[in-house]
């Protein structure tokens, strides 16, 4: 497999051409995060229901590269029905694994795994992330409240 | 003009066998101009208008220099030259030391969808800050700025005019001539975005009388961080600073203050000496090759894509009548991040994305396109790379089922 | 410090036998930093932010390698670091992007006649614009800022304190952190004027707590045209910015439009990327040496002039206790302008003039000083050639019959 | 002589120590022009009286170095009496002479000649030039109205 084969893996193609959980919602009881990539103009919007400290639904919007588009969808499907802190930490350790920091690496990526090819392309780590970035937000408690 | 001569001048070439079609966004830098900025640096070092003593008089002399050269360039005077950080910086000295003072509710600014957002920006602040409105020339169907369409918005309400010379997007030419003959007769003033002209036209500010006029050393080989604003000597006496400090003021005392004439009045603090310095040998370089050679090559080359890009089906061209060396195009179905990722495989470094021109991309109903953009140092071997790579990011996605 | 061993990294001195006595104007600039700009244009020559390609990609992680590395010099965060053409600019940023936005009628700024004129004429002319009051803090007998003398004008209408941290004529140090402590007891801001302090001083904005910073690249070993305004982050946040454009901007339409966080919010156009990514030898040249040792050395300089100064009956010192490295001096009876080009004479670089303090120099009630100001290059072998060079002056002079 | 000597002649020295025309006049008939040399603080103004095109009295006051001082008291005495027309002449000749171009060489100088000196040191020429350029605008006759 070339380096960029090893890129646009048929499962990142795939969510790309059939994005799951798309469109947004209306329901207020959904937390949102709206990121602009504005070095490629990647426009990612992440929503999530969390109740009992369980991410309950996440859904997502918006336009970009196949690579930023692909990643909401698939992280819309793995992290659905995990508790909160599991969720923040499988997002945290999978943009430790994209920029090539130390990671756990006992953790179980499933289809995000097929994002490993990013780390030979240093100039799209951020359309990998942005999305994930976007979804910490949503569920994050404000601890910042000077 | 013969390209393969031009290559070896640019170091970054030794380096790295790559076809650098990002002019626009700022090009390369030939062995002279960095000769000249570390001549400065090694020889001199010394700061400029202040200092009694040799090493900065001389430091002084230089920079004036080059002043005097970029006046020459554009056919302008030497006190209608302020230099700033940038073309960007240029633009919001005249919306900000210029609109800002000059307009009142009611008023009318025109500018256009083509702008890049350093030209549109500054002038919706303006606006908003004063009352005034923010007119857009209708574009036509190709997306150009025509004289006629630009007649249709003109009115006595106009009071400025900020057009780009150059779109750099499309790259049409604006006949920014005629234009400025018609908004001077409403009296309004006429401020040119020539970011994408100067690096690649010949420019007379006297033939096209506009009142202001920016450009960017480091689109035309020059360093980084510096920008040029041509300003017609009474519009410049005229206007107000929009930063102060040590150097622009005569007088500083508590109980008020007065300014240097220009261009010493908008060039605040310890300038970019050595950029400045180094930007001569930029225009010198450009001077030498000639605009018409210049425009010949970046037609050659871009005519050479056109033809090939037409033989790809899916490849969509934005521009193809432009009368510049810029080629934005689209692979239908395909993001042009994508696309790009392939290209950079081939070390082909293209730009992907808006363009800093996000009214333009959604005048075109497309999120973003691809540029390649030629100058002095492209070849016809960097075109055939860019096509055979383009032919190749086709057939991988659609094999990758887009 | 082993002064001798330093001079040689500083290729001025290849060329020029000089004793190099202005850095309170502008360094001289060191071979890692030169070299670093040259390898910048040599091997990339590329925009930053923007580019997705590989030389793009790689030039963006070197300018924000120097954004982190200058954050880490004052203790700050990336976030909280912007990228100017100078001390004047960053001084200017928080006079219009702040100031201008929090300021009414009757509130007051605090400054002083110490201060350099960018950071005076900015809130003088804010001042106007927003019918606040500018407000000078009485100088002790010796012009020093002193925290008593700073309370007696802090009140409740204080709402802006903007002070030098160590002045560009005197080198007094202020005593900014009690300073700000007092200030923020009274909910003003504190901008300070860290021009003359950054490149001798260690500074750590977390421990002063002020909410701006300012300082320049080129007085401290960096490349011209750049300079640093450090804000916290909530201060950032709330900021406006005062120049729009390109890379600043996240979403731009014809119906309004939205920036970036900071520091990008500010910082629109390309930036003098290749100073920027140069400053960060400097950074790393002045770490080496350390602050501490640098003092020593300042000092010791200083000392050895003032000692000398004081046996010379018509030289008038008019710092004698200041804590850093500069000696501001007159010959009676002959004006400095006069006294430089002897000194010129014998390749001695030296400041003549007001030195951008024109209010201070009203206060000293002179028209114009010299001033000798000593960094890392200097050596005692200087320090005698100035010596020597100013007893010519006054004997010369005498001769005259001044 | 050396270079110094040169620079600081008798002349210019004892013009700056004995201003000649010294301290202004609130006459009215008299045209002022105040110019400031930025770059070392001079500060020079020059008020010239002319009738019948003739330059009747020269006053002049400011503060400077020696070159910019004297130079002004200079000019006061041999402008003095000559031709509007004729004391352009000499000012704009001395003015190339100090700048080390071209000018009309059978020129008396007289006095004026000790500023010779000036041309060996490029970064004191606007001194010895700058009072010179004051006198030109007192003296020349608005032509731009538009
Ligand atoms: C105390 C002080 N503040 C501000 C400045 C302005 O710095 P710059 O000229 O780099 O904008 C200077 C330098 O002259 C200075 O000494
Ligand atoms: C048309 C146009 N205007 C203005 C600019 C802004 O120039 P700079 O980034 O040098 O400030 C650019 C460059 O991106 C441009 O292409």
């Amino acid at each position: 497999m070339n380096r960029l084969e090893n890129l646009y893996r048929k499962i990142i193609m795939d969510h790309y051409k059939n994005p799951r959980n798309k469109g947004l919602t209306d329901d207020t009881r959904y937390k949102q995060e709206h990121i602009k990539n504005p070095s490629c103009g990647d426009d990612v919007t992440i929503q999530s229901f969390v109740e009992d400290g369980v991410v309950k639904d996440i859904r997502h919007d918006g336009s970009g590269c196949s690579i930023c588009c692909s990643s909401a969808s698939v992280l819309s499907v793995l992290l659905k029905d995990r508790p909160v802190k599991e969720a923040l930490a499988f997002s945290e350790n999978y943009t430790k694994m994209i920029a090539n920091q130390p990671y756990d690496e006992t953790l179980e990526f499933e289809d995000a795994l097929a994002y490993q090819g990013v780390r030979k392309f240093p100039a799209r780590t951020k359309c990998a992330t942005i999305a994930w970035k976007a979804f910490e937000s949503t569920v994050k408690v404000e601890d910042n409240d000077e | 003009m013969e390209s393969l001569s031009l290559k070896k001048d640019f170091p970054v070439f030794d380096q790295n066998d790559i076809a650098y079609l990002d002019t626009a966004a700022t090009s390369l830098t030939p062995r002279s101009v960095i000769g000249k900025l570390t001549d400065y640096y090694n020889n001199y070092s010394a700061n400029v208008h202040r200092g009694v003593y040799r090493l900065s008089h001389e430091a002084t002399e230089l920079y004036n220099a080059t002043r005097e050269a970029t006046a020459r360039f554009i056919n302008a005077e030497f006190e209608e030259i302020v230099f700033t950080r940038g073309a960007s910086s240029a633009l919001n000295l005249v919306a900000f030391g210029y609109g800002l003072s000059n307009l009142n509710p009611g008023d009318e600014i025109i500018i256009s969808e083509l702008e890049h957002h350093s030209n549109f920006l500054p002038w919706q602040q303006v606006a908003k800050k004063t009352g005034a409105k923010v007119v857009y020339v209708p574009l036509s169907e190709e997306g150009r700025i025509e004289v006629e369409a630009f007649a249709s918005v003109l009115n006595e309400n106009t009071k400025i005019v900020a057009l780009t010379h150059v779109s750099n997007v499309m790259g049409y030419i604006t006949p920014i001539k005629a234009i400025t003959e018609l908004a001077h007769s409403q009296n309004a003033v006429v401020c040119v975005d020539a970011a994408q002209s100067a690096p690649h036209l010949q420019i007379d500010v006297k033939e096209i009388d506009c009142d202001f006029l920016a450009f960017s050393s480091h689109k035309m080989l020059g360093p980084k961080g510096l920008g040029v604003l041509y300003g017609k000597k009474k519009r410049l006496e005229n206007m107000e600073p929009v930063e102060y400090g040590g150097d622009m003021v005569e007088t500083a005392s508590k109980d008020g203050s007065t300014w240097q004439a220009p261009p010493l009045k908008f060039e605040t603090g310890t300038p970019p000496i050595a950029s400045v310095v180094a930007f001569f040998e930029a225009l010198r370089y450009l001077q030498n090759i000639g605009f018409v050679a210049l425009k010949e090559h970046e037609q050659r080359l871009k005519k050479y894509v056109l033809d090939a890009f037409s033989n790809i089906e899916s490849v969509k061209v934005y521009n193809p009548t432009s009368e510049t060396g810029m080629v934005t195009f689209n692979i239908e179905g395909v993001h042009p991040h994508d696309v790009v990722t392939v290209l950079d495989e081939d070390n082909i470094a293209l730009r992907a994305g808006h363009h800093c021109a996000q009214p333009l991309m959604q005048w075109l109903g497309v999120v973003a396109t691809l540029r390649a953009s030629f100058y002095v140092y492209n070849t016809l071997e960097d075109c055939d790379r860019l096509i055979e790579s383009v032919k190749k990011a086709v057939t991988f996605f659609k094999e990758a089922g887009l």
